[in-house]
Formats: C-alpha cells, structure tokens, sequence
C-alpha cells in the first residue's frame, strides 16, 4: 500500500513544476483577466462588459464573423490536409515523395514573415497580379477570402501531419481486404478510411479552431476593417478604445468557445480510450 | 480435374533487385496447394500478384478460364485472409461479413440469412453484435475466414493466417479449415512458412527458395523424396553426416548403402531421425546417448557418433531401451545423399538398408 | 538596476522611452550627446521603441507598475494626449509640469500647454497632408470640398487608413466630420457634440465606395503609404514627416508629391510626460533634460533631421527657418476633443467600417 | 518535346496538384526572395528590372538586427532547456504514474492553452512587476514558457508511453536504480519525441513577439520584435531582405531536425489516455 | 541438492480479483522449472514476483539461503529475459551486455572480456557493434540471454522468451539453452504456454490453472500420469470419450479395463492417440478410417466410431496399413479414466489393455 501511495506522490510531484509554472503564468492571469471583466470602469462588480459585448450590435457582427471565418477555415484546411494526406499515405510516385519533403517547411517560417510574403504575393498589385495580370484577379488582400487562404496556409502542415499519422496507422491489410470484397474507391474512403481516421479529424479541428479563433496578425493585416475578427476587436477594445474590461470579457468570451470545442475533443477522446480498456 | 487456378512464368523483381523468378503453379479445384518457404523467399509476391494487390512484371494468371493478370483486386473473383488486422475495428461482425453483400445490393433478409451461414460454419453463431476487439485472434481470424468464404471465391488467397496464435488454437484451426474446404469444395492458396502446418494441411506443398520453387509434390513425397538439400533440410528434422560415395556403393563407417545414381566422392547424406534404429547386429554405428527428451508421444534421443551427432525418435515405450550415457549400437534404415550437380541443385540418391 | 537613480559617482540616469519611425530615433541620438555635453550630473539612457508592436505596451508597463507599486524604470515617455486621459483614469501616472522646473516651458504656446493639463510638453509636431502621385493627378485639390469630388471622380484611387492604427487616417476622419461643424468645435470635449457628428459620418459612408477596394482602410500610417508606393492608389492622407523622409530616402518615388489642404487636416505635437516614480533626483534630471529639449538649439534638429514641425514657437527659430515653413507654419488644425477621438474611433468602427 | 513526354509519363493528375501545392505555398516566399535582391521593381513589371544588395548591405551592417538574431537564439536554447527540464518529469508522470487528478492536470495544459494570450499580457505585466521581472532576463524566459508548456508536457509524454516497460524491467534486473533507467534508457528511448518537442519549443520561442515586447523593452529585443517594426517602417524590398534573413534559420532548423520531424512521432502526443 | 530458489505460499491478487492463491514452488541448484499453463493462469505474475517486479500480497521468496521478498529488483540475484523487447535499441549489442558491468564499475578490459565470453556462449562473436534492429528476431534473443547470463545470476527466469520466434528457430534456442544450462549449472525457472516446448526442456514442469498449481512433475510423469482432467487436456493430444465404471471394470464398448481406484458410473476416459493401436483380435472397436494426416515422421490417422471421434499415431512406414473410407478394428493399449471428486479435482484411474 505504501508503494502505491509514494508513486501518487511522486506522480504528483514530477507534475507540479510545469503545472505551479501554468498556475502562475497563465492560470493567475487568466483568473485576473476574468476578474477585470467583471468590473466596470469605477472598479464595482457588475455584469456591464458582457451585457456590451452581448448587445453591441458591432460585436454581434464580429462574433459571426469570427465564427464563419474559423468555421470556414477549419472546414478548408481538413478538406485540403486530408487530400495531401491521403496523397502521401497511398501515392509513391514522385511527386508524393517532394512533397511529402517538403510540406512542412511553413511551419517554420515566423508567422509575421508569412503575412508579409503573403501580403506581397496577393495584393492587388503583388506578383500573382502582375503574372496573370490585374484584371484578372480576384481581391485576395483585404478580404476575408485572403484570410481564409493564409489560415489555410499556416495550419496545413500541422493538420496533414495528424492526419498523415493517422492514415499511415491503418494497416494496408485492411485496405486491401476491402479492395479484396470489392469496395470501389470512393467506399473504401467512406467506409473505412474516413470511419477510421475521424478520430484525429477531431483533434485536428479542436487545434485549428484555438488556432484560428485566437489570431490576430493575420486577420489584422489582411482581413477588411469590419467586421472584425475577435481577436483584433479585443485588440481595439484594449488600445484604442481603453476599454480594458471590454476586452477581457471578449478574451474570456473566446476562451468559453475554446473550452467548448476542447472540452469536446477531451470528451471523444476519454470515450475512445474506455472503448480501447473493455 | 479442371485447373482452378493457374500462374505461368510469374516475375515479380522489386527496385531492390529481391522478387520472385519463374513461378507456375497450377490449383486443380478442390485443391488446397501450399507455397511454402523460408521468410523472404517471395510467397507472400506470388499470392498478393494472385490477389491483384502486385503487379507482375511478367507472367499470366487465370482464374477459372479467365485470364485476370490485369484485373483489379476488387474484382478478381478471388479472396484473400491475411495473417492478422483481418478485420475491419470500425465495424461489428455482423456489418464485417455483411460489407460485401451490401455492395452487391443484396436483400436484407438474404444478407442475414448468409451471415448466419457463415457464423455457422466457423462455429461462432450469435457473435454479430460484437467488435472485433471483442474477439480473440483466433474468433478475429475465423472471422475472416467467414467474411472470404461469403465472397463465394473461386480462389481462396491465405497469407500465413495462422501464425500469429497459438499452438493449441492453430491446431485447431488447421482442422477446421479442411472441414470447410471439404464441405465447400474450396480451392485454396495457402502461405506458410511452418513445415509442419504444410504438412498437415495440403494437398500439394510448393516448396520455394529464393525467389524459386525447388519442388512442388504431395507431402509425403516432399518428405520422402525432397528434390533438394535445401528441401531436406526445410522439411522435418534431417541428421545431416558425410559419407563417401564409391561406384559400389556409399559408405558411413560400416554401413554400405546402394548407389543407383552413381555419385562419386563426398556426399551429404541426410537421415531422418525415425530412420535411425537401435539394433544389436552388424554393421552398426556405435554412439553414446548424450540426451533424452520426452516429447510426448516420442522420444527425441540425441546420439554422440563418430561423425557428429545423430538424432533418433523412439517409441515413448521404447524409453526404457535408452540410457543416459549408455554406449548404444545404431543402424540407418534409409539414408539420401546429396552431391553438387549444378549451381543451387543437388544430384539426390535415395537407399534403403540392405539388411 | 533600474529603479535606482543615483549612481555611485553621483551621477543621476534617466530613461527616455520614446516611439516613432526612424527619424525619431535619430533625432534622439543626436540631441542626447548634445544634452549630455552640457553638464556632468545627468546621463541620458534611449529606449527607442520603432513603432508597429505599440507604444501602447510601454503605457501597460507604466500602468503596471503603478498596478503593483514599483518603480516603471520609465522617467521620460513620449506619448500622445490620450496616454494622458488613460493616465488619469489610472488615477495619475504623469508628473504635473511648471516654469519653475523648465523654465522653457515659456517657449511653448499657452494653447498647447494647456491642451495637455500641463501634463505634457509638445516637444515637436507635424502635420497630416495629402500625399499624391503627381503623374497621375492633374487636378490636385485644394479644398477638402474638392478632395471629396475628387475621390468621388476617381473611384478606387485614394487610400486613408483605419484610424484606428494611425493618425493620418484619423485626422482624415476627423476632418471629414468637424469640417461640417463651426470652428471651434475642436476645442469642444462636452459629449453632447457627438449628436452633431451626423452629417460628417454621412459624408465618410457616401466617400466610403468610391475609396480603394470599395471601402478598404489599410492597417497603420505606413499601409496607405505602401499603397501609394505601389501605384495602387494615387493619393493619401500622410503624416507630412513620415512622407518627407520616405520621399528623401527613395521609399516612395519621386513622383510623389505632398499638398496641403483648406482646411486642412489637423496635426499636432509629440509630448514627452514625466513618469511618476517618486524619485525626486530623477524628476529633477527628467525636467533638466526637457527644458534643454525646449532650446532653440534641440528644436532645430527637429527641423532639420525629422522633417518636422518645432514644439516652440515660430517666432524664437531663425528667419531661416520661419522662412522655410512659411507656408506650413499654421498649416494644421489641432483637435482638442479628448476622449472623443476615441468616441469618433468607435463610431466609426460602427457607421463607417462596418457599414 | 521531351517536356510532354515527361508529363505524360508522371500523370498529369500528380503534376496539377504538385504545381497547385507549389505555388501556394512557395509562391509568397519564393517571392520574398525577389524582393529581396530587386533594386527597381515597378509595377507592373513581371520581374524586378533592375537588381540590387543595396538593403542586404544596410541590414548586415546594422548591429541592432545582427545581434537580435544572436539574442533570439540565446533566449529560444535557453527556453527550450528549462522547458525540458520542468516538463519533462510532468510527462514522464503522465506516461507512466497513476496518481490521483491525473486527467485534471493533463488537460489543463489544454484549456489553458485556449486563453487568448493577448487578454493576458497585462496581468502578466502587473505580476512580473511585483516579481520585479520586467525587463528582465527570467521574464522572457517565462512568457516563452507559456506557449510551450503544452507541447512539451504533451509530446514527450507520448513518446514514454512508447518506451515498452520490459526494457524498462529489463535494466532495472541487471541492476540499475530507477533513476539510472530512467537516465539511461527511457530517456534515450524517448529522445525523438522529446526532439520534436524542443524543435516545436525552440520555433514557438523564436517567434514570440507581443509577450517579448511587452517584458524585454528595452533590453531585449528580438528577432520577431524587430520584424513588427520593420514591416511597419521600410519599403518592402528592405522587410523582404529582413524575411529572407530571419527565415533562414528556422530552414536550417528544419533540415537539421527532419530526421525526428515526421507525422509518427508527433501526432502521437495528441491521443490522450 | 540444494534448493536455491523457494516460493512458498505465494499469492498475489489484482485489483481485478484476479491472480494467483498460495504457489510453492522449490527449484532446486542446476535445475530448470517451467511454469506451463493455458493464458491468463498466473505463469508471468509468478515469475516477476520472483523478479521483483509484482509486490506479493503473501507469501515468502527466497533465492539461495536470502530471503528476498521484499528486495527490489535491481538487488535480486535473479536475471530474467523476456518474451519481446529485451534489448535496448538505442544501445549497441556490446553496449547492451557491458551496461551492467558499468554499473558495477568493471574494468574496461574485464567487461571486454566477459563480452566476448558471453557473445561466444551464444554463437553471435564479432556483433558487438550492431544496433539491435540489425539482428534477427532469434539472434535479439540468444543477445538478451547473454545479457542475463553475464549478471551471473542465482536463479535465471524467463518469460515465453521463445515464442515470438519461428518454429525452426524456436528448436533450435531451446536446444542451446539446453546446452548453456549444462555448460554453467544455471538454476532457471522458464515460463511457456506451450506444452511441447515444456516436455522438451524442463527437468520439472509445474502445470498451473486459473491462478492455482494443478501438478509438478517431470515431464514423463506429466504426460503419463496428468494429475487431473485438465493436464491431460492440456498436455499432449488426447482424445476423450465417455466410459461406464463399474467395481468391476470401466467398460467402453467391448473393451473392459480393470478399476482400481473404484470409480463409479460414467466417467471421462483419456487415450493418446498413440495408445490406440490397429488390432485384428477381439475385443476391438470398429471404427472407420475418416483422415490420414502425414505430419512427417508419423502420421496422424481420424477414426470415425460409436463413440465419437478417435485420433490414432501411427508410424509413418505403417501408413499402408490404413486406407480412407476403410472399416478397421482397433484397441485401447492404455486408458486413464476422470471423475468428478470435488470442485476442481478429478479422481483419475490409470489403467493398461488386460489383453
Ligand atoms: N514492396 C516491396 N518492395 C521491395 N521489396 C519487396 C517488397 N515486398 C517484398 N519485397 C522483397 O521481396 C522478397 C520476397 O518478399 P515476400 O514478402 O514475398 O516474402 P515471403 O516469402 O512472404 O516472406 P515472409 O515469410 O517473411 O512473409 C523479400 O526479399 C522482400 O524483402
Ligand atoms: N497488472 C495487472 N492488473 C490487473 N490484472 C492483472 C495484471 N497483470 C495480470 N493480471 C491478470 O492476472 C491474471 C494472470 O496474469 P498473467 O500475466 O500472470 O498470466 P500468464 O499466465 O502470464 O498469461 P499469458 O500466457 O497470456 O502471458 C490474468 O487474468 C491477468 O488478466
Ligand atoms: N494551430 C494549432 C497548431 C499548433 C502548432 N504549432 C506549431 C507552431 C509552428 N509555427
Ligand atoms: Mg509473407
Ligand atoms: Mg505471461
């Protein structure tokens, strides 16, 4: 019995470094930012930051913003990964190998470098414009269509990753015996690839929706004016409007949805792992 | 009987250089034909090329009068069970076995009646409901069995399905598949690289090495008469000494064998541990008994000679007639020996003890 | 470090916290040695800050410190009048200023001190212009009434950013709207005024399709300036420092040309506050070297090097340089609305951007 | 001739896609490169008419921006050891104790994660002054922390759990004390995982610029913190120059870590038990 | 002889209530043990109980005169090899056998050379160099028993270190064991699941079922006298019928066999199928030839009878003497007959042919 309890000490003891480093690096602040929220400009408790964020129509307009570039951004970057992914899982041509090479590379590059090659490549102006010419050209830059492509930009690699892992744990005998009774291609995707991997496709979404929902440079420096991504509002709350409360309530605003979405990922993992026990 | 399957001149060379040469194989129907080999030696190329999942270089394969070498996997009339991940975790048993009447669009209550046919056969009746993870390797690979027997498949593909359980269970499967393969008429494909399960389980055994089949027979023919050094020494337990082979005759010590092939100078002579007899007359080989081990129903006894060492299987009754230790006198009842005639082949004499 | 303002030979050192482009930071570089050259008790530490990431964490830093009760580090920050409004609502962060500590103060005008809560001295100013591309516009406005046909003539052409993340863009807007309204209504901070502001925000959401990209405003003084670089529009609103320079240095072309406008855009000082950190020596140093800054001598490097407007006034520089301002000297309004720029911002955010 | 011929020969489906994924991802950068070594670059010329290092020799010869690279590597392999060293016991816990809120701990890492860092930084600042950490050295350090805890708890978690426990047994048997093991073969063991970690840790510290701002001015200034300034102030041939410069070692990074960066060692660290 | 290992009333419960109830086990210097039983009895919590890996609810462990119980495992004179992932992979072979000799703090050149000795002892001299993944699955193994070997232990275990490997590799290691065990008089305790492996190997075998021992003995004894209905299950083949036991004999068709043990009514009677022998006398049972099974050097034949299904050995060289589909008459040359006593046991009769 004393060996079970020092491993629960020692279990907790090895975790606390990092966790009392959380508590005091981000739990406190987050703890003091909720609290912020909650008090008006004289410092009294009161609900009035919500109540703006819930009834200004500015926001309102934001939030859907938000919610329909992320959405929309996470639904590109699953659908586009998951083509890459199953390109390199089931490809062994040539070009499947390049690109398993080199896809990963915009993971590294610092996140304002890429906003700003993307700014110059698209702008109306840019490279691409002058390539196919002006007329051409669809507004990229000061669009939220911009906004979409360089969310679409930054977080492929990352989610072809997961997704590469996952196609790449499924064993080709399964594949193969399902060829083997005769499932076309599209039924081996929906019936066995797509059932098998929507697992990951589910900590793919959880991570990109934080991602996503949170940014600020990019959708400061290409998205339109208004309405705004979350992230810059909160930003504009903050610094130029001085409305320190406002913008906490809009940071604990989206962190709610952040925890909802993870909670969710949490949820659907703990229902795997108990399947995985019995 | 008619030719079920036939593989003619099959090549497969991968960017390795590694593959297979030359194969052809014919599977009367009815017939269960194993390819068997050691790791590496290219069965699994031969029956994935079968299945469609390779592509042969060169050679043509016909199912039935159908030439497929270029038909795509689903659908070649062929069906394939893998040594293990058979079965798809995703769905349940019943949606498993059923998968492939569904896409033929069949009614539902065929589907069932079907299914519970297939359960019948591998004994595992009212198991639908359950996920495969819920099944033991055993239950997972009757399981697949079950799901390529309902293909109604002209040719029965099967990589190595057993070798992932157990002695006791692998038994137990062997036997069950020649049930069903009587009572179903299958022609089968079997790969294995376990002398024993080709043994027991065959009608015909395909010996490969290398790339290359070394000799393709019954099994007791494989036993008997191996048609190579490499297929004596892959097939049942083998002493191996060295005698001298003179136009009269091959000589081990006292012991003159018959030389009807007429090899000349040192030979590999092989000796099957059953053919290795106590006796008290002359001409004997005199050994001492290093080790006895129970085996069951027979005793292994490992003999010491003046040529290296000798094993013997006796009778377990007969483990009185041994003693540790013990200087014993020996005799070979049938010996075959071996010379280099070409490159990989072997010129064999086969001889039995002229009493 | 920091904190402690005394060195161990005496010597008192304080921290200027300054922000700008980069002739800011070399205005600083040149006046600091030339302070310093003036007497021995006090050593003048830069902390330049390019703008972009935000003058605004500096205020968080000095609000933070207040938050804990320590000691900012900060004694000189260059800041803008809203800093002021925000430091009063953190209940002071900014030592109030008098003759008795600079006595240069004099050289300032009264209005402009005044405007500040004698919080803040301007120490230099400049002004918004137009900024266009003189090959491609023929008729250049001369009244606000004719940039606004003009921008409605050439749809797509002019660029003013968000005024939001930049002072050309705000005194764009806020020109727009105060020039519907008498005069002195810049110096009005009552709220009631803003049921006035109607009919200018009406004129900013008629101008608002005929601007580049159907209504796009560019994040921060330098994206306009980008835009005019790249030919995509052909006139802006710009601060007259930043084009200056950017012209000299070959940022922009040399095609492009600036332009002052009637009325004109508003413009106005840089002001340097006194951090509160409750040490007297380095009060007493801060104001030494804000006094020597207020010199004809340090206001001339503003002149000269930054393209900029004197935080004195006109009559105490050289008829040399009053000479070479002539035509800019009143060139400027200055909005002394307080917290209703951040109001404006707001509404427009709400009527304009989001319209 | 030759060209269509060897288009039809690698599918043109394969090449369509590949030249899709290159432009797009490549494109920007590739153009960043031009920029960079353009002198006139008029609209709408396709290509920069005249060449030029003018912005090449203004950039290496400034000091500031030389010495923010070497600062930020300073600050990123620094980052990348303390975040190793309180971590990874969390993870090796994770992966291998049952001890009573285990679940709770590991998914605060998570939830955390989600606070939006921008809402945080002036309760941070307000801390780090009681704590006397602005401007400091340790302040940097600390805010870098906060993006990489995650990654680094998580991550090589996964990889321990990889570390099959008989090898584990196996070194105990012959002798070795549990943290001998733990040092000589678990840990080594799990060094692909734990790599990827510290690369992830190492790039997410490289880029940070808002918290550095925040608590490194004035002393501190980074790569990253430069960049922000840049952009706003030059002309986009001299930002260009500064991109090429500062995304050359994250590549280098990249190459030298491709070994242990693929999909199987990282995704892993995702799947929670 | 000395017993150098001792188990005594060993148990260990999980939390699952699963695990093993009051084993004893005594191994003596130079003898090898082996824990055989079906999966999931208890064979692997036994052993790394004596490992030191599994904390005993109860019980007591000694090896040699020490008591060991609660001594952790890097202080136990045990070494143990396992099934799979023995070795470390980050490590060279030299490395993995030199580790626990630096931790002792060995001499370079004396750790050098106990490597060699080992490596030689396990025919792999010359591998130090090579990572493991570059070594069959086989030659991992023989590398982890040099490892263990090289600890010296008192008592060496082992868990199913065999039974990942092919058959032909798995004969040839248990061989070699065999020998190494001669050569050092290593004292071992050797875990397996299958039964053939046991009866090879083991000096004693301890049968174990469902967390409990159900008989120790040598192998011969094991197979001839199962001490209950589930070692003769268990081990070896066995066919099973019903027989009717009566004071005076257990009966079985025409076949009467004396009862000496006084069993009374229906009871299970064992027979190995070698104990089933073609007879021409009477009495005899009919039965019908349904199967003949070549397995190399004997030939597995399924009789069809009355009473069900019967599996006959015979020699292969007797292999004529039977034909499918034929009719024949055999006897029963030796029985063993089970019947419920209590719970679990069974009272067991053995009793030979009174022909
Ligand atoms: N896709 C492939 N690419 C390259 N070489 C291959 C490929 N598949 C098999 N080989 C090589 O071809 C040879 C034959 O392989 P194959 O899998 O057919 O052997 P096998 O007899 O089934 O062996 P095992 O008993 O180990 O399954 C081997 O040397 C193998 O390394
Ligand atoms: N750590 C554990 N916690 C709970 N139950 C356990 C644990 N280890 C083993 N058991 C259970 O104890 C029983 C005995 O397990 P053990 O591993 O000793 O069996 P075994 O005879 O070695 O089986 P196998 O041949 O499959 O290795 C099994 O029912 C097993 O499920
Ligand atoms: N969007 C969530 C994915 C997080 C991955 N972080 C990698 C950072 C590399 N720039
Ligand atoms: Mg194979
Ligand atoms: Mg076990």
């Amino acid at each position: 019995m004393s060996r079970l309890l020092k491993g629960k000490v020692l279990g907790i003891g090895l975790v606390m470094p990092s966790f009392l480093t959380l508590l005091v690096l981000v739990a406190y602040p987050v703890m003091m930012s909720v609290r912020t929220s909650l008090q008006n400009r004289a410092g009294e408790w009161s609900w009035d930051n919500y109540r703006y964020i819930f009834t200004e129509p500015l926001i309102s307009q934001n939030i859907r913003h938000t919610m329909f570039v992320t959405i929309i951004s996470c639904f590109f970057v699953l659908i586009i990964a998951y083509g890459i992914a199953l390109y390199l899982r089931f490809s062994t041509r040539f070009f499947s190998k390049l690109i398993n090479k080199l896809y990963l590379i915009p993971m590294f590059i610092p996140g304002v470098i890429a906003v700003y090659g993307f700014i110059n490549f698209y702008r109306n102006n840019g490279w691409v414009a002058r390539l196919i010419g002006t007329d051409n050209m669809l507004p990229i830059i000061y669009h939220v269509r911009g906004l979409i492509m360089i969310n679409v930009w930054f977080n492929i690699p990352f989610t072809t990753m997961l997704l590469l892992s996952a196609l790449q744990g499924i064993p080709n005998s399964i594949i193969e015996g399902a060829r083997d009774v005769g499932a076309t291609k599209w039924q081996l995707f929906i019936r066995f690839i797509l059932p098998l991997s929507y697992k990951t496709m589910l900590v793919a979404i959880t991570f990109l929706f934080m991602g996503i929902i949170g940014s600020f440079t990019a959708p400061f420096l290409i998205d339109r004016n208004a309405p705004q991504m979350l992230g810059v509002s909160m930003q504009q709350h903050f610094s130029v409007f001085n409305e320190i409360g406002q913008s906490s309530s809009l940071a604990v605003f989206m962190f709610l949805l952040s925890s909802a979405v993870g909670c969710f990922y949490i949820w659907s993992n703990m229902k795997h792992s108990k399947k995985e026990l019995s | 009987m008619s030719i079920q399957l036939s593989v003619e001149g099959l090549s497969k060379i991968y960017q390795t250089g590694e593959g297979v040469r030359d194969i052809s194989i014919e599977v009367a129907k009815g017939e269960l034909v194993t390819l068997l080999g050691p790791s590496g030696c290219g069965k699994t190329t031969v029956l994935r090329s079968v299945g469609g999942f390779v592509d042969p270089s060169e050679g043509i394969i016909r199912i039935g009068d159908r030439d497929v070498t270029n038909v795509v996997p689903e659908k070649r009339p062929s069906a394939m069970v893998f040594q293990s991940y058979n079965l798809w975790p995703h769905m349940t048993v019943y949606d498993n076995l059923a998968f492939s009447l569904k896409l033929k669009k069949k009614k539902k209550s065929f589907i069932t009646e079907r299914v519970d046919w297939a359960l019948n056969l591998v004994h595992l009746t009212g198991s639908e409901k359950k996920y495969p993870s819920e099944l033991s390797g055993g239950q997972q690979q009757r399981i697949a069995l079950a799901r390529a027997l309902l293909l109604e498949p002209e040719v029965l593909l099967l990589d190595e399905p057993f070798s992932a359980l157990d002695a006791k269970l692998r038994h137990e499967l062997r036997e069950e598949l020649r049930e069903i393969q009587a009572e179903q008429n299958l022609t089968m494909l079997f790969v294995t690289h376990d002398q024993e399960e080709a043994l027991s389980i065959s009608d015909r055994i395909v010996v490969m090495n290398r790339g290359k089949i070394e000799q393709v027979a019954q099994p007791y023919e494989i036993y008997h008469k191996p048609a190579s050094l490499f297929v004596a020494q892959f097939i049942g337990r083998m002493n191996f000494i060295k005698g001298y082979a003179q136009p009269d005759g091959i000589r081990i010590d006292q012991l003159i064998f018959p030389n009807e092939r007429g090899l000349i100078g040192e030979v590999a002579v092989g000796i099957r541990p059953e053919d290795v007899k106590l006796s008290e007359g002359k001409p004997s080989i005199e050994a001492k008994v290093a080790k006895i081990m129970m085996l069951g129903h027979y005793v292994e006894v490992t003999l010491h000679t003046i040529f290296g060492q000798l094993k013997m299987f006796i009778d377990k009754n007969e483990i009185n007639t041994v003693e540790l230790g013990r200087i014993v006198h020996v005799t070979l009842t049938r010996i075959q020996s071996f010379q280099d005639s070409n490159e990989n082949y072997l010129e064999r004499n086969e001889a039995y003890a002229t009493i | 470090g920091e904190g402690e303002g005394a060195n161990a030979d005496g010597r008192t050192t304080i921290s200027i916290y300054s922000t700008g482009s980069q002739n800011v930071e070399a205005y600083w570089e040149t006046v600091i040695p030339m302070f310093e050259e003036t007497q021995d008790e006090i050593e003048v530490n830069l902390v330049f800050i390019p703008s972009g990431t935000g003058g605004q964490s500096t205020m968080d830093r000095l609000i933070a410190a207040k938050q804990s009760n320590n000691d900012s580090g900060i004694d000189i920050y260059e800041g803008t009048l809203s800093d002021i409004i925000r430091s009063e609502n953190e209940g002071g962060l900014f030592y109030q200023l008098d003759e008795e500590g600079i006595p240069n103060l004099s050289n300032i005008d009264e209005s402009n001190l005044t405007g500040a809560n004698n919080m803040a001295v301007p120490y230099r100013a400049s002004s918004v212009v137009l900024a266009y591309n003189e090959d491609a516009v023929a008729d250049v406005p001369d009244t606000a009434e004719e940039l606004y046909q003009w921008i409605k003539d050439n749809p797509g052409r002019f660029a003013y950013n968000d005024p939001s993340t930049g002072g050309a863009g705000s005194s764009f807007v806020l020109t727009a709207v105060y020039n519907q309204l008498p005069d002195e209504a810049m110096n009005i901070q009552d709220e009631s005024i803003m049921d006035d502001w109607a009919p200018g925000f009406a004129l900013l959401r008629d101008l608002a399709s005929s601007l580049y990209n159907d209504g796009i405003y560019p994040q921060k003084n330098q994206g306009t300036l980008d835009l005019l670089a790249s030919s995509e529009v052909d006139m802006i609103p710009a601060w007259s420092d930043m084009a200056l320079e950017q012209i000299n240095t070959n940022m922009l072309p040399s095609s492009t040309k600036l332009k002052q406008i009637n009325p004109a855009f508003t413009g106005g000082p840089s002001y340097l506050m006194i951090a509160d950190n409750g040490v007297d020596e380095r009060k007493q140093a801060s104001e030494a070297f804000l006094d020597f800054v207020l010199t004809v001598e340090a206001q001339e490097v503003v002149i000269d090097q930054m393209y900029g407007y004197p935080g004195i006034r006109w009559d105490l520089l050289s008829e040399e340089d009053q000479e070479r301002f002539s035509d800019v000297s009143d060139g400027y309004r200055i909005f002394n609305g307080g917290e209703l720029s951040e109001e404006l911002v707001k509404r427009w955010q709400r009527e304009v951007a989001a319209q | 001739m030759w060209f269509i011929k060897l288009i039809g020969k690698l599918k043109f489906t394969g090449f369509v896609c590949f030249f899709i994924f290159v432009i797009f991802f490549f494109g920007p950068l590739l153009n960043l490169l031009l920029l960079a070594f353009s002198g006139e670059w008029q609209y709408p010329d396709r290509l920069p008419s005249e060449w030029s290092l003018t912005w090449w020799t203004f950039v290496l010869q400034n000091d500031a921006i030389i010495s923010s690279i070497w600062l930020s590597f300073l600050i990123a392999t620094i980052v990348t050891l303390i975040s190793l060293l309180i971590c990874i016991p969390a993870a090796y816990a994770f992966a291998r104790i049952q001890f009573p809120l285990r679940r709770f701990f590991l998914f605060s890492f998570l939830l955390t994660n989600a606070f939006p860092k921008m809402g945080l930084y002036v309760s941070i600042a307000v801390l780090f002054y009681q704590l006397n950490l602005m401007n400091t050295f340790v302040g940097i350090v600390l805010i870098h922390l906060i993006n990489t805890l995650m990654y680094m708890t998580w991550i090589p978690s996964a990889a321990f759990e990889n570390v099959h426990r008989s090898q584990e047994e196996s070194a105990r048997d012959v002798g070795a004390s549990p943290l001998k093991v733990f040092w000589h073969i678990t840990l080594p063991m799990a060094k692909p995982g734990i790599i990827v970690a510290s690369v992830f840790t190492f790039l997410s510290s490289l880029n940070e610029a808002e918290g550095t701002f925040l608590v490194g001015i004035p002393d501190y200034r980074t790569m990253p913190v430069i960049m922000y300034s840049i952009i706003a102030d030059y002309p986009s041939t001299a930002g260009s120059v500064f991109s090429v410069i500062l995304t050359l070692p994250t590549i280098l990074l990249l190459v030298a870590a491709r070994k242990f960066v693929g999909a199987e060692s990282f995704a892993n660290g995702f799947k929670l038990k």
